[in-house]
């Protein structure tokens, strides 16, 4: 069987794969925003600059927070600093959770007060569409960090499995840089 | 040795069924049709000669270089030869593919006619209708919520609007020979098709979407009208009909639909 | 543990097992529906026993016709054509062929293989629910697929479980397409470099790289298709529809939007199943033959382009779609130009061919009909091509046709020379030479049977997708065709059981193969 | 410290963002504006987070650009956006 260890480099390169691939999903998803928005000259722009985009940009900084404390975490793990990766690896699942449960809110406000869901009209299709499918990979990053800080702990996993989970992790964030502003900020009422 | 003789064969038993006259293209009846047909024959000719071409190299090299006990030749490739049979092809299927454009450009690339027919298409599972503006040339507002089969208003003209009380409405297309006509297709529910195999004319109609289509039929008939993309149980039955009449016998037809449409 | 192995070989022989399956059970299906083609009024006790409410007396109804058609489509073009020869083979030999001692990521491997398992469990699911299978074809266009079950039977939950069929299979396909192009890069022997891979694996890599980018816009595709089915979106759906009379409350979506991203991946598609074929059949003939492959770095770069070009001709599926007719034109010469790559195999094949000393084994036969029906297929799409043209044969018998000559046959052809080819190194015995023979003569006298003169229904403007015939004048002309091809399509479903049998009893009782029996140069014929 | 630079970078580039909003710039300026920064954000993310800096380029120098291609490709679909709204 899987006698013989790959070399190193192998996971990183998959992970590299999988983002590349995963990243082309999202922008067809804001392809067919931007061909939808084209075809629809009357297109709503419901968000206010007070609370909506304050909150929106809060929520940026915090998934960029976790992006940076991911970053510490592969940096203590490269240096075989276990227990700091831990506490890194932690604090980014800390701010992957603080950003669910911000969007989860702002969720709720949009459905409840704004009366706006996926079925009320393609702003809310393309808003829940797109955030929805950025929050589950939120939710799968966190859970995957998880199983890393837990076999981390116990000694399991290389350095390379930890930088493999921050490409992840910074990835989703990476995504998050272009929904902010396509999705939010072009949706600021004139 | 065997499979050379096979795909001799193959090939000469697919080649010889082009010299049938039974499965062919219907009789053309417009300038577009005629054309399309030129081109597609200038076409068939090339695809014709590259296949017996290449099928008939294959068959020759098996059967030239079957096992004989003789040394294999050893070359490897030759950059000369990739570059000459690379550009050639090149040549002669861009070449093809740009020789083609004219037939496209006839179909969707030319300017309306001022002097046109204006007839809406209106497809729905799983039956076809047709409008015509009425002498007034202009048609009548639409307002779905007044769609009703059974009273024969397919389109929902709208009761309201002057426009819409001479419209026409038919279960046929009914176009006079020799004048060009414009078609504004649109769908009520899933796309459809709206096929005239005689005018070599395809436009899906597409919901959302009013999509023109322009001709001139030259020879009177009646010719079918399938639906050619797939709209649920009823496609294979969505059958209509293009009615080529003469000129004169398309304005009688048009002045007895008109006094029905004006004496309710 | 041999069901979850996460050994590349297993999981080769699976990925065959799963697609041997299915391609029974596809053919099965466009048998039955060859017999209600041109039988329309038969009564079969045996289609009532399958189908119930779908046959009813016996006669089939047009909905299961059309049901039937879409899970023939699906299956062969899914669970077939992308599964047996990237998933199958590939998983098997290309660890061998680079000289690595696995796959990239064995337990991926492994989730792989069983999420297309799912998949394909998924769909076989969409028969037995309420409703049947949807009759929406594989490319499963909105507005007929994205409005739920108004648009008719199959269309409500049978519609849904395709939809998430294709997911998983999308998954499970990034899955293997992360595994080949990581191996590949990663693990190739010391002192191998990309030009020293055999073709086989250059097929391979191209197919990986392209699923890797053309699985991912489906699966947005079918994501969103998804929404609008369960979740009331409208992405494909535009404003005012009345469907089955009543008035739809959707409003701003394009239909023509979801056939975009379908045929963006769906063109590439056709590669996927075609191109790690190209790349066995040159390896086959090139043994075959006792020479190497004439112009290797050209065969290599023809697939990089091919794989290339592959994307960006998709709107050749849509000149009749209501796409901006400048679009076509654009499309239409890059179409045109993929053909070009295409030649340059053909010739490079015919070129190793010559001077050789051919060898006629049954592997080498299925080799040369492969390129037989590679000719013969792919020259109409020079016809097709041009979208002038395209506006007749669009969805007629002729496309029926073409596609299945060159993306269905000659891909089917690749993998019966793979199964020849590679059976000794798979079970240490022979596929019986004799019986591989005839079943390729009769095979192929079949295949031109049923699929050359379909091209002349084509001509007289059949279209396709239509459960009987009878509606219309034009088509009581090609009623003799179609019988015709009925039957032929009987005898060549029959000579299939030959092959079924050959491979079976082979297992056992085949010729024992020595080492190296073919003395083919590439690794995984090696001792080592 | 040079990620917390970068860090502190990406937060700015975000303010800029959401300022641009702030002072209603008119959209197709900023959506310009907002696909420059935005580019600009996810290639520092990439290039130090993920540390494609370091990381052994072979294969992504030719992956990356692919999928600048692909949806470049996609984009050209736009066009039947826009007539799907002229042909309504």
């Amino acid at each position: 069987m899987n006698a013989l260890k790959n070399p190193p480099g192998v996971k990183t390169t998959g992970m590299w794969l999988f983002v590349l691939s995963d990243l082309l999903t999202f922008a067809t998803l804001l392809v067919i925003y931007t061909a939808l928005r084209i075809a629809n000259p009357d297109w709503p722009r419901p968000f206010t600059l007070s609370p909506a985009i304050v909150y929106a940009t809060i929520m940026t900084v915090v998934l960029l927070a976790s992006s940076l404390t991911m970053v510490w975490a592969v940096a203590a793990m490269a240096e075989d600093d276990r227990k700091n990766t831990v506490k890194w690896l932690l604090a980014t699942i800390a701010g992957g959770i603080a950003f669910i449960a911000l969007h989860l809110t702002e969720w709720r406000h949009l459905v409840l007060e704004d009366k706006i869901t996926a079925s009320t009209g393609l702003f809310g299709a393309v808003f829940f569409g797109v955030t929805g499918l950025h929050m589950l990979h939120v939710a799968c990053g966190a859970v995957y960090l998880s199983i890393l800080t837990a076999g981390v702990a116990r000694g399991k996993f290389s350095a390379e499995d930890i930088e493999t989970g921050g490409l992840y992790w910074h990835f989703v964030d990476l995504v998050w840089m272009f929904i902010f502003p396509l999705v939010y900020l072009m949706a600021v009422k004139p | 040795m065997a499979i050379a003789i096979l795909i001799a064969a193959l090939a000469g038993a697919t080649l010889a069924l082009f010299f049938q006259p039974r499965w062919w293209f219907p009789d053309a009846i417009s300038a577009h049709a005629k054309a399309y047909d030129a081109h597609f024959v200038v076409t068939l000719w090339i695809v014709g000669c590259i296949f017996v071409f290449a099928q008939g190299l294959l068959a020759w090299v098996v059967f030239r270089y079957r096992d004989r006990g003789q040394a294999p030749e050893a070359h490897e490739g030759s950059g000369k030869l990739e570059v000459i049979w690379t550009s050639a092809t090149a040549v002669l299927f861009i070449g093809l593919a740009f020789a083609g454009q004219g037939i496209w450009a006839g179909i969707h690339l030319e300017a309306s006619n001022p002097h046109a027919l204006h007839v809406e298409v209106l497809a729905k599972q799983f039956a076809w209708s047709y409008r015509y503006a009425g002498p007034d040339g202009i048609f009548g507002r639409v307002d779905i919520r007044q769609i009703d089969d059974s009273a024969g208003n397919a389109f929902g003209i709208d009761s309201k609007d002057p426009n819409g009380r001479d419209d026409i409405t038919a279960a046929l297309l009914r176009v006079p020979a020799g004048r060009p006509v414009e078609l504004y297709l649109k769908s009520r529910d899933v796309i459809h098709n709206f096929f005239v195999r005689e005018l070599r004319l395809k436009q899906d109609v597409v919901p959302g979407m009013t999509i023109p289509l322009r001709f001139t039929a030259d020879k009177p008939g009646t010719y079918e009208v399938p639906c050619s993309e797939l709209c649920g149980l009823g496609h294979h039955q969505m059958r209509s009909a293009l009615v080529v009449m003469a000129p004169g016998e398309f304005d009688a037809w048009l002045q007895e639909a008109q006094q029905k449409v004006a004496a309710p | 543990m041999i069901i979850f192995s996460i050994d590349h070989k297993v999981i080769g022989k699976q990925y065959i097992g799963l697609a041997l399956f299915s391609v029974v059970l596809g053919t099965l299906l466009s048998l039955i529906m060859r017999f209600h083609l041109v039988y329309p009024d038969a009564k079969v006790r045996l289609f009532q026993a399958m189908w119930p409410d779908g046959a009813p007396g016996g006669q089939m109804t047009p909905e299961l016709y059309l049901s039937l058609m879409t899970m023939h489509g699906t299956i062969m073009v899914f669970f077939v054509l992308t599964t047996a020869p990237q998933s199958g083979f590939g998983n098997y030999f290309l660890p061998l062929q680079i000289g690595a001692h696995d796959m990239a990521f064995p337990v991926l491997n492994m989730l792989s293989f069983w999420t297309t398992a799912l998949s394909l469990l998924t769909l076989l699911a969409a028969f037995f629910v309420e409703g049947g299978a949807p009759l929406s074809g594989w490319t499963a266009y909105p507005p007929l697929s994205g409005l739920g079950r108004i648009t008719g039977p199959g269309e409500g939950l049978g519609q849904d479980l395709w939809i998430l069929s294709i997911a998983l299979f999308c998954v499970a396909s990034l899955m293997a397409a992360i595994n080949f192009i990581a191996t590949i890069i990663e693990l190739r022997a010391p002192g191998m470099g990309y030009f020293d891979m055999p073709l086989t694996c250059w097929g391979w890599f191209v197919t990986a790289l392209i699923s890797l980018f053309a699985f991912a816009v489906l699966l947005a595709g079918g994501i969103l298709l998804l929404l609008d089915r369960t979740a009331g979106t409208s992405f494909f759906i535009p404003g005012g529809l009345i469907v089955n009379d009543q008035v739809q409350s959707r409003s701003g979506g394009s239909p023509i939007l979801f056939q975009h991203l379908f045929w963006f991946f769906g063109h590439p598609e056709v590669y996927i199943a075609i191109l790690p074929g190209m790349g066995l059949i040159s390896t086959v003939l090139s043994v075959f033959s006792g020479k190497k492959v004439f112009g290797y770095k050209a065969m290599a770069i023809a697939l990089v382009s091919i794989g290339g070009l592959g994307f960006v001709v998709w709107g050749h599926h849509m000149f009749i779609s209501g796409m901006s007719p400048y679009s076509s034109i654009a499309f239409s010469v890059l179409t045109l130009a993929v053909g070009v790559p295409s030649a340059v195999k053909t010739f490079n094949w015919l070129a190793t061919l010559w001077g050789g000393r051919l060898r006629f084994t049954a592997a080498m036969h299925y080799a040369l009909g492969f390129v037989s029906l590679f000719i013969t297929g792919g020259i109409t799409g020079l016809v097709l091509g041009q979208p002038g043209l395209d506006v007749y044969f669009h969805d007629t018998y002729f496309v029926v046709a073409h596609f299945h000559l060159i993306m269905g046959v000659a891909a089917i052809f690749a993998i019966f020379a793979a199964f020849h080819y590679w059976f000794p190194l798979m079970y240490g015995r022979f596929l019986n030479e004799r019986l591989g023979k005839v079943h390729f003569f009769l095979t192929f006298l079949g295949v031109y049977a049923v699929f050359v003169p379909l091209h002349f229904a084509g001509f007289v403007g059949n279209p396709r997708r239509y459960p009987d015939f009878k509606e219309y004048e034009f088509l009581k002309s090609v009623m003799p065709l179609h019988i015709g091809v009925t039957h032929a399509a009987y005898f060549l479903g029959a000579v299939q059981l030959i092959f079924l049998f050959n491979y079976f009893w082979s297992q056992r009782h085949g010729a024992i193969a020595p080492a190296n029996p073919w003395n083919a140069a590439t690794r995984e014929w090696r001792n080592d | 410290m040079t990620y917390v630079k970068v860090w502190i970078g990406l937060v700015a580039l975000t303010l800029v963002e959401a300022g641009l909003a702030w002072i209603r710039t008119a959209p197709t300026l900023m959506l310009a504006l907002l696909l420059v920064l935005s580019l600009i954000k996810a290639a520092l993310i990439a290039w130090w987070f993920m540390h494609l800096r370091t990381h052994r380029p072979k294969p992504l120098t030719v992956l990356i650009p692919m999928l600048f291609v692909f949806v470049g490709l996609l984009l050209s679909l736009l066009p039947d956006g826009i007539r799907a709204g002229a042909m309504r």
